[in-house]
């Protein structure tokens, strides 16, 4: 029975689709499938094809746009096609990170989801040979304002907690995003980084023929059986209950002693290639590695440890059970790779042997039951070109050199600025994260110099003076009119968290959530926010070393934001360096640096106040961008920065009172307006940051950031316990008029009273508050 | 006039699940000199009380109750019993 | 002198613990759970973390490990034995300390900062905390509510080995019984505590009050004499 | 000359002992329009199974393993029963 079965041999019920379509594969996949193997699969062979030509491993509607992306640079030790992508750090170090998504998991069971998508990031990291040091989670939800949704929440969170906490690495960023789109999609994203020593990176390749694969960590069970086909590249409705598939669990104690093994064997040298095991579990290890090695893998399968009984082989080779890896091992060091498995407590087994003939063959008991090209399952599976057509009605960004509105039509009449402020502070999606981020260990390790709740996490590098910056950042409501510009801003708003602290941009990461690439407007949102990405790592000179994309994030509710998820890690060769984002002292001068303009269409203030039906997005120049970062690293090197705070969600009036919430510290200031009030407070133009200096450092900054052409204007002073900011200039007079009489030209309110809106923004909406 | 029926829920990891915890208690056992101790499966369980006219009542208020909040159909099996007294 | 810091399958505070010893001034030696001695060592300290994943009750299966018949036998020759977090969680549940760590009344793992109060100044690891000074260090568990009947907490107070206990602004953050966070035996060679003093060693971190408590024990080391 | 016997060891916390755990489902009770259920506790459950020569000797064996291990007397009390099949 060992070779291929004619399909119309597979029993089936009349009404039963072939199988190849029941595996989630397309009539013309297959038929490539049998023009690949000259002749037609068998039901395993079938199976194999059908989890690694998956989206989510073949990654067939995306490949062609990624291969547009900026991938090089001097500092690049390993990019995408890796595990991970690997920059140099310094000192004879490197840092590994990336991001991953794993959502339709997290909707299904929120816990595990979250608890397991946190377990294969860190292994992907760990695969590359590195300790992993720092989580990130960027996480996207409906409005909870019912039970449904924030039990989702909580399940999530604790998830992350759960695998984060008790694996020991601290989580010290991400993001928490509301928008209805994600109401039955939510998005679980998460980030790890970690650091190696530069000489002893693990690659994902079995070069040499007679090497051994070792299958060690957990047991291998049905956990995820259909998870890479059905879980990941299939929308879910009712109708798919009743097949649900077997969800993953996760045991963070067994990741742990994995974590810890695993970098062992690399530390001793003892391995020749490395990879964990994902989506599509032993297929796609095996095959990968034998594909990158330039050789074959024969996989017995009565040698991998099993937790169930009766498993059919299908079952072994497409499993996802977690916490395994798949090691190639020199013959002479296999002793020495079992001693350490045991010592760390885990079953390990050798389950193959590289081969010389460029295939995967599996055999059960002697005989051979699937012999496949490893390059036709993975580097060179099927890639589809997808149709791309814009969608009716959005809102771009005005084109450069277009006059921009000199109005934005507000709702002006009757604002009254300091309850904007505080009604913002208190919006879910831009006040105090503590609720989630206290439920995560941020200072394991003895690292962690800045943890959540600033805008990038830092962490100290042991043993040097250098430490590691990191942030991630999207803008779905921005992506809902102009994707290309939204994908941009994240790159930008990223880059910015990263230069405020004083440091300089190693490398991207980004996690590409998006439609149903079969329509071809979800499609275009998706090539739009690659070309977006693209342009800004490009104009900003940073390579993107990996990523992630998850597609099919659909509900019956309709498709997600377009969310490009963005992580950038950067170093800052001297912690002395380092500038926090919080006031310090009474007296410091407020300098806000970059110049702002007009667009309200994607801001927190839209989602309170509404936006004109002519208004847009605001825009971005990518070289102001840059020049803006160039002054904030010279500026920290010089020690001339007291604080540094960029200018995001909220725009610069909750910039200046984060710092001052952070610093308890208020300020006095006055604020030009050109356009409009809402603007020139609450506008989320980019390419900003607002930042302190001592009043006798004015000049040295001015003739910094004025021979990089960044705008640099004085604001006012910090000191007290009240922020005031006083609206100046032709459009605070002219809306002032319009506002009629009894408005506030002020905005004047109380520290307590901005920190009490900031600190209740998220157990108000929990229903805890 | 309604009675109290009071009810124990034992909610277990579903056949076939893994179950990191029993797992890792079984593997403590050696230690515990109990190694004639196996398949160890650890779960949750929970006792309340309901108010209802009809026992069929309360049994279907925890029939639901089970179901849609206190276990995960996915992951977990559960089995409902009255208590006595 | 030495100290030995035990992992645990699932300690994941081993390796800052040797740093915070390292900065206090000593040597440390990572013990591996499986080993029967702690090689030589003049104090131990049971790290934090998740020993074998904490699955049962926090500390409830670590405490069979071969490794804690070395640590009892060193206890009770009056060695100077630290539980921080995960390892206060394995002493309690080996007796070797009074009280059990509930689940945090908040239903949640909490990672905060808090602040401690120091209740006894004349013990082997707090001597070095100048009077009336509170500490803020980190506390990152789930598990961490200190319990006891309430005769017998009467009794632990009237004993002195109450040691520390959270205290205003922050509170506390777990619900532990009578607000405490760290307790002694009643020899005062045995401690427990569920912040943690490593993580809060150096100012830029955020804290090195943590450094007092691990500067303490090092110091004590030296004039404790361990029974032969 | 020895047999399996399966036991579940149910766990719960000692009558008069604050249960968090037990207090969040309830409050949860409401939006679930559950409102008619109360008393809810919320403890663990064990299965597990011994090989021995005697049913006495499996019972022996369970009954330390859940005094010594399974559970914490001081704060959890515990019933043991055998389980059919
Ligand atoms: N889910 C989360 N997990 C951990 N940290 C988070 C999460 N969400 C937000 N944060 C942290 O809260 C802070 C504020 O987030 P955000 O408003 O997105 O910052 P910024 O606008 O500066 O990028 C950041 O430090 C971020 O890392
Ligand atoms: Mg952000």
């Amino acid at each position: 029975m060992t070779l291929a079965e004619p399909l119309e041999v597979v029993p089936a019920v009349a009404a039963t689709p072939a199988l190849h379509r029941r595996l989630g594969l397309t009539d013309a996949e297959l038929t490539a499938i049998t023009d690949l193997l000259h002749r037609a699969p068998n039901d395993l062979e079938l199976a194999m094809f059908s989890v690694m030509w998956s989206e989510h491993c073949s990654y067939k509607s995306s490949r062609s746009l990624l291969r547009t992306l900026p991938t090089r640079g001097d500092d690049v030790l390993a990019g995408p096609g890796e595990q991970a992508g690997v920059v140099r750090l310094g000192d004879g170090l490197a840092v590994a990170f990336k991001i991953e998504s794993h959502n339709h998991p997290s909707a299904v069971e929120p816990y595990q989801g979250a608890a397991t998508g946190v377990g294969g990031i860190l292994r992907d990291i760990v695969a590359m040979g590195a300790r992993p040091v720092a989580l990130l989670d960027a996480l996207k939800f409906g409005w909870p304002t019912d039970s449904a949704t924030r039990r989702l929440i909580n399940g999530v969170v604790h998830g992350v907690g759960g695998y984060g906490n008790c694996v020991g690495v601290p989580t010290i960023g991400g993001e928490l995003t509301f928008d209805p789109s994600y109401t039955a999609n939510p998005l679980v994203n998460v980030m790890c980084v970690g650091v190696l020593r530069e000489d002893r990176i693990a690659h994902a390749a079995a070069p040499t023929p007679g090497s051994l694969a070792v299958l060690y960590g957990s047991t291998t069970g049905r956990d995820g059986i259909g998870g890479a086909s059905v879980l990941a590249s299939a929308n879910f409705d009712e109708t798919s209950a009743a097949m649900r598939p077997s969800v993953q669990v996760g045991d963070p104690f067994a990741g742990k002693l994995l974590i810890e093994a695993t970098l062992e064997l690399v530390e001793r040298g003892l391995l020749e290639g490395l990879q964990d095991l994902g989506a599509a579990g032993l297929t796609c290890a095996s095959s990968e590695l034998a594909d990158r090695g330039g050789t074959g893998m024969r996989i017995d399968l009565a040698a991998v440890p099993r937790r169930e009984e009766g498993m059919a082989p299908f079952e072994v080779m497409i499993s996802e059970s977690q916490e395994r890896m798949l090691a190639v091992v020199d013959p002479a060091r296999l002793d020495e790779v079992l001693e350490v498995c045991r010592r760390w407590g885990l079953p390990a087994a050798v389950v193959g042997t590289v081969t010389g003939d460029g295939d995967v063959v599996v055999v059960d008991a002697g005989q051979e039951l699937a012999r496949v090209p490893a390059r036709a399952l993975a580097s060179e599976s099927i890639e589809i070109p997808r149709l791309s057509s814009p969608p009716q009605r959005r809102r771009n960004a005005p084109a450069p050199g277009e006059t921009p509105l000199a109005h934005d039509g507000l709702p002006e009449r009757g604002m009254d600025p300091a309850a904007v402020l505080e009604a913002l502070l208190g919006h879910p999606n831009l006040g105090s994260r503590a609720w989630v981020t206290t439920q995560y260990d941020q200072t394991v390790g003895t690292d962690t110099v800045a943890g959540c709740e600033r805008a990038a996490g830092v962490l100290r590098v042991k043993g040097t003076k250098r430490a590691i910056v990191v942030a991630t950042d999207s803008q779905p409501a921005v992506a809902l009119h102009d994707p290309a510009l939204a994908a941009s801003l994240a790159v930008a708003e990223c880059a910015r968290n990263i230069a405020v602290t004083g440091a300089r941009p190693l490398g991207i990461t980004n996690c590409l959530n998006f439609g149903d690439p079969g329509v071809p407007d979800a499609y275009w949102q998706l090539e739009q926010s690659v070309r977006g990405l693209r342009d800004a790592a490009t104009a900003l000179g940073i390579p993107i070393t990996g990523g992630n994309v998850s597609l099919y994030n659909e509900s019956p509710l309709g498709r997600i934001a377009p969310t490009a998820q963005i992580g950038i890690v950067g170093v800052i060769d001297d912690v002395g360096d380092l500038v926090g984002p919080a006031f310090r002292s009474q007296g410091d001068l407020v300098v806000v640096l970059g110049e702002g303009g007009p667009g309200l269409v994607g801001s927190t203030y839209e989602l309170l106040a509404g936006s004109a039906p002519e208004d847009r997005p605001p825009s971005l120049e990518m070289t102001k961008e840059l020049a803006l970062h160039e002054v904030l690293r010279r500026a920290a090197a010089a020690h001339l920065l007291e604080s540094a705070h960029d200018v995001s969600g909220g725009g610069l009036a909750v910039a200046v009172a984060e710092s001052a919430i952070w610093g308890d510290l208020g300020a006095e200031l006055q604020v030009a307006v050109a356009l409009a009030p809402a603007v020139a407070l609450f506008g989320e133009s980019p390419s900003r940051a607002v930042v302190t200096i001592k009043p006798d450092r004015w000049s040295e900054l001015v003739k910094l950031a004025s021979g990089l052409r960044v705008a640099c204007r004085k604001l006012g002073e910090v000191g007290g316990q009240r922020l005031r900011i006083r609206l100046v200039g032709v459009g605070a007079t002219g809306a002032a008029e319009e506002r009629g009489a009894g408005v506030a030209d002020e905005l004047d309110v109380a520290l307590t009273d901005l920190r009490r809106a900031w600190d209740h923004a998220l157990p108000r909406v929990m229903g805890e508050g | 006039m309604s009675s109290a029926y009071r009810f124990s829920v034992s909610i277990m990891p579903r056949d076939g699940i893994l179950d990191p915890a029993g797992r890792a208690v079984e593997a403590a056992l050696p230690e515990l000199h109990a190694d004639n101790v196996h398949a160890v499966r650890v779960g949750r369980r929970v006792e309340l009380t309901v108010e209802s006219d009809s026992a069929a009542g309360a049994r279907a208020t925890v029939d639901s109750l089970a179901a849609d909040f206190l276990a995960n159909p996915l992951i977990e099996s559960w089995a409902i019993e009255e208590m006595a007294g | 002198m030495k100290v030995a810091v035990v992992v645990f399958p699932g300690s994941n505070c081993d390796r800052d613990a040797v740093h915070g010893v390292q900065l206090a001034g000593a040597e440390a030696e990572l013990v591996w759970h499986e080993r029967t001695d702690l090689g030589g060592a003049d104090a131990v300290i049971l790290p934090g973390g998740f020993a074998h994943g904490d699955y049962l009750r926090s500390g409830a299966i670590a405490r069979f490990s071969p490794v804690m018949g070395a640590v009892r036998e060193h206890a009770e020759r009056g060695g100077l034995t630290l539980g921080i977090c995960n390892g206060f969680q394995v002493l309690t549940e080996a007796r070797l300390l009074p009280g059990v760590l509930r689940r945090n009344t908040t239903l949640r793992f909490e990672h905060r900062w808090v602040r401690l109060g120091v209740e006894r100044h004349d013990t082997a690891f707090t001597h070095a905390v100048p009077a009336g000074m509170t500490l803020r260090m980190p506390i990152a568990h789930g598990e961490g509510a200190y319990w006891l009947p309430e005769p017998d907490l009467d009794a632990l107070e009237a004993k002195g080995q109450v040691v520390f206990r959270y205290v205003a602004p922050e509170g506390n953050p777990n619900g532990s019984e009578r607000a405490i966070a760290g307790v002694m035996n009643e020899r005062g060679n045995v401690c427990g505590l569920m912040p943690h003093p490593e993580r809060a060693s150096e100012s830029m971190l955020g804290s090195d009050d943590g450094l007092l408590l691990l500067r303490s024990l090092v110091e004590s080391m030296a004039r404790v004499e361990v029974a032969a």
